[in-house]
């Protein structure tokens, strides 16, 4: 049937969950993530934890890839100035309560690393495209190099790594992997949320202006300095909190993760999911975390967990990463959100027309 | 020469282009295909020259034969090598390149036709070509620039050319000239020609026969004489007054009730 | 209100604009006309700001706007159109429309990211003000959810004027507003462009090929010929100019 | 000053091999207006190829005998009594390899061309007209399936590569300060120059060079003179990567081979940026430079600092130069 | 949304409630697990690849022995790509999936071992093994679970050094890979070098694949070194070093430490680019399987290795790498049966306990004598030296505790 979308004022034409549809699924979905703890077994739980923390980094990787159109290559390392400025931030606010410690900490890491995120965009005032990814892969093979030297060691536990905190909010103390989760899901669903919002204003507005074309967006009174730092400072404050989430949730933190592979992965995750879409980063998370597992499970059962196949699990892993970010790329720029919003519109004019 | 049977295009398999186009060019004629911005010229000729796939377009249905031969498998490059040579919109000439690296480039379009490549016809042609011949393209003026763009067609030794708005940003009183060189590869060379423009009294100057295309669809055509006396032609691209009277109606006198009645339909 | 003295331009070798002067009165029509390459749009280019002259000055409202950022000018109250169309691609009409209202408005980021209280008054504002003076005056209330790749040239057309007049500006620059038009759409967008200028009192300044629109609604014409300006004054007067014939027009116009 | 003569030396034999690798990136990008992130494993690949050909191939039971290890009788009658490292030993040692080196180079580079024309059937030739940001991440995909078949290919054995030049060291006093350089370096610098220069000259001076240029320029005007562009582009792939399997079986022998030598195309990426992407002039200087540079960087600082020099290299230039040295600045239509 | 406040807190209510519910329920094991991680792929995929067959030929031996008190035993081992967060995955989601039944755990790198330390906590601890022998895992206060089957880098620095001072010696260079396993004992060697009076004239690093060869041969050249300490390879790059060494003829006696001295590798190499690795020394804490004369349970794997890989390389020979993880498994093992056969659970707590307090344990072949748990590691080693001819490294110490 075809929903009538009737609305009385602007305010009901403005919202977003502005149809049957999307309630359905974000409410489901909403329903689900809260029970899901009760069943989920410890494994389950520990992926959702990790999908969760790179969700919203992706999210971050959105707002400036998806919506500004400037492309980043580097934000692993955003992800990495959250994680180790936590650590560094913690240490060194020994003296608070433990209980807010938090509270001060990761407001911290976030501005700490937004402010790095402006200083790595400022290329993006000149250079586009091309160069702007080399720029910020260039800027996090250098972030990472800096807090492997013995130099910053004391701080940063250079190559070997350094211990992290156990997170402490108000007295109740999140050492269990079930704990993060409960934080880590409020918080993804937060930052989706203000994602959203920040497209039903100006700000956001004035992101897509840019990505589309950035002269004629200046014409009508958009700095492009202000906003496409902003962009920058949003999307790396994002991983930034992603980062101290994954600080708080890992017992240790070691440079080796905050590599280009974890760059990469924000970016392949937002192109299979749907750039520039609000669950693009939701459902391209899903994908690129759960099908190397399906592959490393389906594989060991078929060779019955033999060794002598084990070593070829890696790399098949590898190679579907490679094809699916093609695939996608060549067959579905928009990514799953597409998909699954060809789907939706065929079950809404269902049984009238089919596309 | 050229059969565009009831073509449809699409781009990014969404935006729809062409609705059913139909037009001929007969040999060793002169066809003019008149329509505003956005009517979709430019999309029937790269569908003629099949440079349509490197935009994202398609050509859904109908088919398009040049020579008694279908393309719709035939590269472009191979296309050129046949015969048919698109004079891209702007000029587009190879700007960093000298001028006679232009043209040799366009000699590729002689390879394996067992044809030698005859620059100096078009330098006969065009003398000023010759004299910039070692000049960086870019630097050459508007006019000099769609020159080369013309000598660039003749080394080819097309069957057809297909030109896409060739007074494009011309002043006024060099298109003249312009078309007058159209004209002269026509009855010198004996070469078909499919004109696209939107400057209706220049292109009727020289063509045969006329198409006027509206929203990717043909809505008029004739002969040019027929098209010239036709009221609508008159009134939407020669600039005469409905009423038939002396001069034209001022853009001031324009009624607003007129241009609702247009916008509502 | 809108006044340019000596103005220079010159990308490497090549001089763009080689000393232009004039001034586009208050709430009048003032044309600029010249063959491709003699610096029209580069004169726009430079009056919204995307390029810096290398001698010259711009004044605005008096005020010297020459060294300024094209959003800056926009924020005094400067809009312009585009030759080939620059409307956002990937918006509705509705959200380029929107856009135009961007300087007015005042959401910083951590009140948008959070939307409710005064982001939230402040949006839904903007889309009264939108649809009732803009989408209303233009006739374009039907697309207002389409996206732009829908419409047709001409409307596109429209929802860029309509998104330049929903800055409110006091000067409007319209880049070639009927160009690739037929004479009926063209007498159309004649009529808005008039409609504008007398309900908002706005100056507009305008680009154009089609003599006959310019000759009719322009008060006041510029003619340019290879980056120098060759006449200026009314448009009986500019037509017969023997420079402009000469350089221009041809004795067939 | 002979310290700095000797890292000078040293840097400019890598920055020839850059500049060898450099000339594949740019290559591709002239062409096709695609930035190739993957050029580095394509190179990979090639350094496979080569042990593939060099070393497994004359391994097998097989293989005539000669071909592992060729050695008349005059040459066994020559080295006898030789040193294991004399100079003379070295070369005659280095002849002995010169059928599996042969084989070796020509194996990697035909294979290479063929495994650079497929890429570009299959993954490039779909993405003409589409974004830039689509062509970057496509090749970035391409990263991670050639590097998971490498792993597949060829399991991960230690693996020693005959060098392609003998490898006499030659040492003198210069300033004071005891010189070293490998012989097998300075062969290799020069080979790699050659390719680089021969190809720059093609570009410049041949009809198939404006066959490129023209496509660079403008990619369906040069279709509509008749010029081929898919063949343009093949073409330009299988430059790309047979020069990445010279520039691979170089690095193979130099410092060995493992999958990590992909990485080495990052930093050739950004050496091409620091260049501008479409002057080969530009690269060449961006290329011996930064290999001076990090020769600098590794005598005074250490390993570990060398390995940034591209990037802070790129990133000081294009802040200065957002189109790189020489690289033509993208005009803005408006 | 159009959540309530009050519907939210008893929402969040529940949720934490069930959260909070105890879900592990501990039932009597049928048999007990043992994880392990290999780099399979990766960098040091060569040496994965070797040991690998060793956890199969483990779980024969130990469970035609019985098992852990009469339980059988089962491995689960993955490949971590040589990337310690996948090892760290690996643990995590075998510890899950298992639960209980997982009695010990074998990691595979440094880094590995250093980023699951801190996680051994509570139900999550394990007895943890692993290939490496980093120093800062030998101090039960810090790492309880975590144990080296060998002595640390340090240790074996201290032993090349007090090596290289006895052939008189006096200008050291060191090179050693940028890696968390490279870097180990670098302050350490610094310190015993000044303390027994070596001049250190070079300390150069490299990476761990793919280095840069000519230039760090060029610099180790004009440092006049004397001896070079190579340290943090597996495969590749030391003997790209010597080679170049090598060329030059520079008279530098190279040393290796227990990753550097796999006999496989040497012999390749010798194969490949002729004898240059003549002289070449390191440090060993086992024996060569080859000389397994008076060694009771090197026999044992012998026979076994015989039985199981036949028509295989492995059939005679067990890598220096595999040894080591065997030793590693027999400690686990040894502890692990000492708890249970003690009557006690096989928590973290207990089976450490035993662990730590094993002593003059005669190992039946990979040591010279008995030898004892101190801080959780086994300080002894030899030097031994590699020969092109004989294609055998052979003792060139006696065995050298610290």
């Amino acid at each position: 049937m075809i929903n009538g979308n009737l609305k009385a004022d602007y305010s009901a034409d403005e919202r977003i969950l502005n149809n049957r549809n999307k309630q359905f699924f974000v409410y489901g979905s909403m329903f689900f993530l809260t029970l899901f703890p009760v069943f989920a077994d410890d494994y389950a739980v520990l992926m959702a934890c990790k999908m969760g923390i790179l969700l919203i980094a992706v999210i971050g990787v959105n707002v400036l890839t998806g919506y500004t159109g400037l492309i980043s290559l580097g934000h692993g390392a955003f992800i990495a100035i959250g994680a180790y400025s936590t650590v560094i931030f913690s240490n060194l606010f020994d003296g608070l309560p433990t209980g807010i410690l938090p509270f001060v900490v990761v407001p911290l890491a976030i501005s700490v690393s937004a402010i790095i995120g402006i200083i790595v965009g400022l290329p993006s005032l000149r250079v586009k495209g091309l160069y702007l990814a080399v720029a910020t892969l260039a800027a996090s093979f250098i972030v990472k190099f800096l807090i492997e030297q013995d130099l910053f060691s004391p701080w940063t536990g250079g190559i070997v790594g350094i211990d992290t905190p156990v997170p402490n909010i108000l007295g109740w103390e999140l050492d269990t992997k079930r704990e993060m989760y409960v934080l880590i899901t409020v918080l993804a669903i937060c930052t989706m949320l203000a994602a959203q919002n920040l497209f039903r204003t100006r700000v956001g507005r004035a992101f897509i202006a840019i990505r589309d074309r950035d002269y004629s967006a200046e014409i009508l009174g958009i700095s492009l300095l202000r906003y496409k730092l902003m962009s920058f400072a949003i999307s790396a404050g994002y991983c930034g909190l992603s980062g101290a989430l994954g600080a708080y949730f890992y017992a240790r933190i070691l440079p080796d993760q905050f590599g280009l592979n974890l760059s990469l992965e924000l970016v392949a995750a937002l192109i299979v999911g749907g750039m520039g879409r609000t669950l693009g980063p939701f459902f391209g998370v899903i994908i690129i975390m759960l099908v190397p597992e399906l592959i490393k499970i389906s594989m060991s059962s078929a060779t019955g967990g033999s060794l002598d196949w084990a070593r070829y699990t890696a790399p098949v892993q590898e190679i579907v990463f490679g094809l699916l970010l093609v695939f996608f790329l060549l067959k579905e720029p928009l990514g799953i959100n597409q998909i699954t919003d060809r789907m939706l519109r065929a079950i809404n004019r269902w049984p009238f027309a089919r596309g | 020469m050229l059969t565009i049977e009831n073509i449809e295009v699409s781009y990014y398999h969404t935006v729809q282009a062409l609705r059913g186009l139909s037009l001929e060019v007969p040999q060793g004629k002169i066809v003019t295909l008149l329509g505003t911005n956005g009517a979709g010229k430019t999309t029937t000729l790269k569908a003629a020259s099949n440079l349509l796939k490197l935009e994202n377009g398609e050509v859904g249905e109908g088919h398009i034969h040049f020579d008694g031969q279908n393309i719709k498998n035939i590269a472009p490059d191979v296309l050129v090598k046949n015969g048919l040579f698109h004079v891209r919109e702007g000029r587009r000439i190879f700007s960093e390149m000298t001028v006679e690296d232009n043209l040799i480039a366009a000699s590729y379009a002689l390879d394996g036709r067992g044809i030698k490549v005859d620059f100096d016809k078009v330098y006969a042609f065009f003398p000023r070509l010759q004299e910039r011949r070692k000049q960086i393209a870019g630097y050459l003026s508007g006019g000099e620039q769609q020159m080369l763009a013309f000598g660039r067609a003749m080394i080819a030794r097309p069957k057809l050319i297909l030109m896409d708005e060739p007074s494009l940003g011309l002043a006024p009183k060099f298109v003249k000239e312009i078309f007058d060189t159209i004209k002269r590869l026509n009855t010198e060379d004996g070469t078909s020609i499919l004109v696209v423009e939107q400057n209706a009294g220049v292109a009727f100057s020289v063509a045969d026969f006329g198409y006027i295309m509206e929203n990717g669809q043909i809505v008029l055509e004739g002969d040019v004489e027929a098209l010239k006396n036709d009221k609508d032609i008159q009134s939407f691209y020669l600039g005469i007054p409905e009423d038939g009277s002396e001069g034209r109606q001022s853009f001031r006198d324009v009624k607003h009730y007129k241009r609702r009645k247009r916008w509502l339909s | 209100m809108l006044s340019v003295s000596d103005l220079h331009l010159s990308f490497g070798g090549i001089k763009a604009l080689r000393g232009v002067n004039f001034e586009a009165k208050k709430g009048e029509i003032t044309g600029v006309i010249g063959p491709n390459g003699a610096g029209k749009t580069s004169l726009f280019n430079a009056i919204s700001g995307f390029y810096t002259p290398h001698k010259g000055r711009i004044h605005f409202n008096n005020a010297d706007i020459t060294g300024i950022s094209p959003d800056k000018r926009a924020s005094l109250g400067m809009a312009r159109t585009f030759q080939n169309i620059a409307l956002f691609r990937g918006m509705t009409v509705l959200d380029n429309i929107k856009l135009g209202g961007h300087t007015r408005l005042n959401t910083g980021l951590f009140s948008a990211l959070k939307y409710f209280g005064s982001a939230r008054k402040e949006e839904l504002e903007l889309r009264r003000d939108i649809e009732e003076r803009v989408i209303d005056f233009l006739e374009i209330d039907h697309i207002r959810k389409y996206p732009i790749t829908m419409l047709s040239y001409g409307l596109q057309k429209r929802v860029e004027l309509a998104r330049a007049l929903a800055m409110r500006p006091s000067v409007l620059l319209l880049d070639e507003p009927v160009a690739g038009m037929n004479r009926e759409e063209t007498a159309d967008m004649a009529r808005f462009i008039l409609d504008v200028q007398e309900q908002y009192g706005t100056t507009i300044l305008l680009v154009e090929h089609d003599m006959h629109m310019v000759m009719d609604i322009c008060s006041h014409i510029v003619v340019l010929n290879f980056g120098q300006q060759i006449a200026s004054g009314t448009p009986t007067e500019v037509a017969k100019n023997p420079a402009v014939i000469e350089a221009y027009l041809g004795v067939a116009a | 000053m002979g310290q700095f003569t000797q890292f000078a030396i040293n840097g400019l034999m890598s920055g020839a091999i850059y500049a060898l690798i450099a000339v594949g990136i740019v290559s591709v990008y002239k062409a096709t207006k695609v930035v190739n992130f993957a050029h580095g494993y394509l190179i990979m690949f090639g350094a496979y190829f080569y042990f593939t050909f060099a070393v497994i191939i004359p391994g097998q039971e097989w293989a005539p005998e000669w071909l592992a290890s060729w050695k008349p009788s005059w040459m066994l009658e020559m080295r006898k009594g030789l040193g294991m490292f004399s100079p003379l030993g070295a070369v005659l040692d280095w002849m002995a390899n010169i059928p599996r080196i042969l084989l070796g180079l020509v194996g990697a580079v035909s294979c290479n061309a063929i495994l650079g024309r497929v890429v570009e059937r299959t993954l490039m030739r779909p993405l003409m007209g589409q974004s830039v940001f689509a062509m970057i991440m496509v090749t970035v995909g391409l990263i991670s399936i050639l590097s998971g078949s490498a792993s597949l290919i060829w399991t991960a054995d230690a693996a020693f590569v005959p060098h392609i030049a003998p490898n006499t060291p030659i040492r003198f006093e210069l300033f004071g300060t005891m010189i070293f350089l490998f012989g097998a370096d300075i062969v290799n610098m020069l080979i790699a120059l050659l390719i680089f220069g021969g190809i720059v000259t093609m570009v410049k001076f041949t009809k198939a060079g404006i066959a490129i240029r023209a496509t660079a320029e403008d990619q369906s005007t040069a279709y509509s003179m008749g010029i081929s562009v898919p063949k343009v582009f093949s073409n330009a792939w299988v430059l790309a990567s047979t020069t990445g399997a010279v520039a691979g079986a170089i690095l193979a022998t130099r410092n060995g081979i493992s999958p990590s030598l992909g990485l080495f195309g990052f930093s050739v990426l950004a050496i091409v940026l620091m260049g501008g992407l479409d002057s080969y002039v530009g690269c060449f200087i961006a290329a011996m430079s930064v290999g001076v540079l990090e020769a600098m960087t590794q005598w005074k600082m250490g390993g570990e600092w060398a390995a940034i020099v591209p990037y802070v290299a790129v990133l000081v230039v294009i802040i200065f130069r957002p189109h790189g040295l020489m690289g033509q600045k993208e005009v803005e239509r408006i | 949304m159009t959540f309530n406040r009050r519907e939210f807190l008893a929402t969040g209510a529940a949720a934490t409630a069930a959260i909070g519910t105890p879900m592990i329920l501990k039932a009597q094991a049928k048999e007990y697990v043992l994880g392990a991680s290999l780099p399979l792929t990766g960098p040091f995929a060569t040496a994965g690849q070797l040991v690998a067959p060793a956890f199969s030929l483990a779980q024969k031996l130990f469970n035609d022995e019985g098992g852990i008190a009469g339980i059988p035993i089962r491995f689960v081992t993955e490949d971590s790509g040589y990337v310690p967060q996948n090892t760290l995955a690996n643990y995590q989601r075998v510890l899950a999936t298992e639960g209980n039944s997982l009695v010990a755990y074998f990691s595979d790198s440094t880094g590995a071992m250093k980023l699951i330390a801190p996680e051994l906590k509570g139900d999550n601890a394990r007895l943890m093994g692993s290939t490496s022998f980093a120093s800062e895992l030998a101090d039960p206060a810090t790492h309880p679970y975590q144990y080296l089957s060998g002595p640390t880098y340090q240790d074996q620095f201290d032993i090349l050094m007090q090596n290289i001072k006895l052939a008189g010696g006096s200008k050291i260079a060191i090179i050693y890979s940028n890696t968390e396993f490279g870097r180990d004992p670098l302050e350490h060697g610094r310190a015993k070098a000044a303390e027994l009076g070596l001049e250190i004239v070079l300390e150069e690093t490299t990476k761990p694949q793919g280095a840069d060869i000519p230039t760090h041969v060029t610099k180790l050249a004009q440092s006049g070194a004397e001896h070079c300490i190579l340290h943090g390879y597996v495969t590749g790059v030391w003997p790209q070093l010597i080679g170049g060494a090598r060329q030059f003829g520079l008279p530098v006696q190279f040393h290796g430490t227990f990753w550097g001295m796999e006999k496989l590798i040497a012999d390749r190499i010798t194969a490949e680019a002729g004898p240059f690795l003549a002289g070449y020394q390191g440090v060993m804490p086992y024996r060569y399987f080859y000389d397994r004369d008076d060694a009771p349970r090197y026999q044992q794997y012998a026979a076994l290795s015989k039985a199981m890989f036949a028509g295989t390389p492995l059939e005679n020979y067990m890598s220096t790498w595999a040894l080591q993880a065997m030793c590693g498994l027999e400690l686990a093992m040894k502890a692990l049966r000492a708890t249970a056969e003690a009557g006690n659970e096989l928590t973290a707590d207990n089976v450490a306990e035993n662990l730590s307090g094993i002593s003059d344990w005669d190992s039946g072949g990979f040591f010279g004598g008995p030898v004892s748990m101190t801080n959780n590691k086994i300080g002894t080693g030899r030097v031994y030296e590699y020969s092109p001819e004989t294609k055998l490294f052979t003792p060139s110490s006696d065995w050298l505790s610290t």
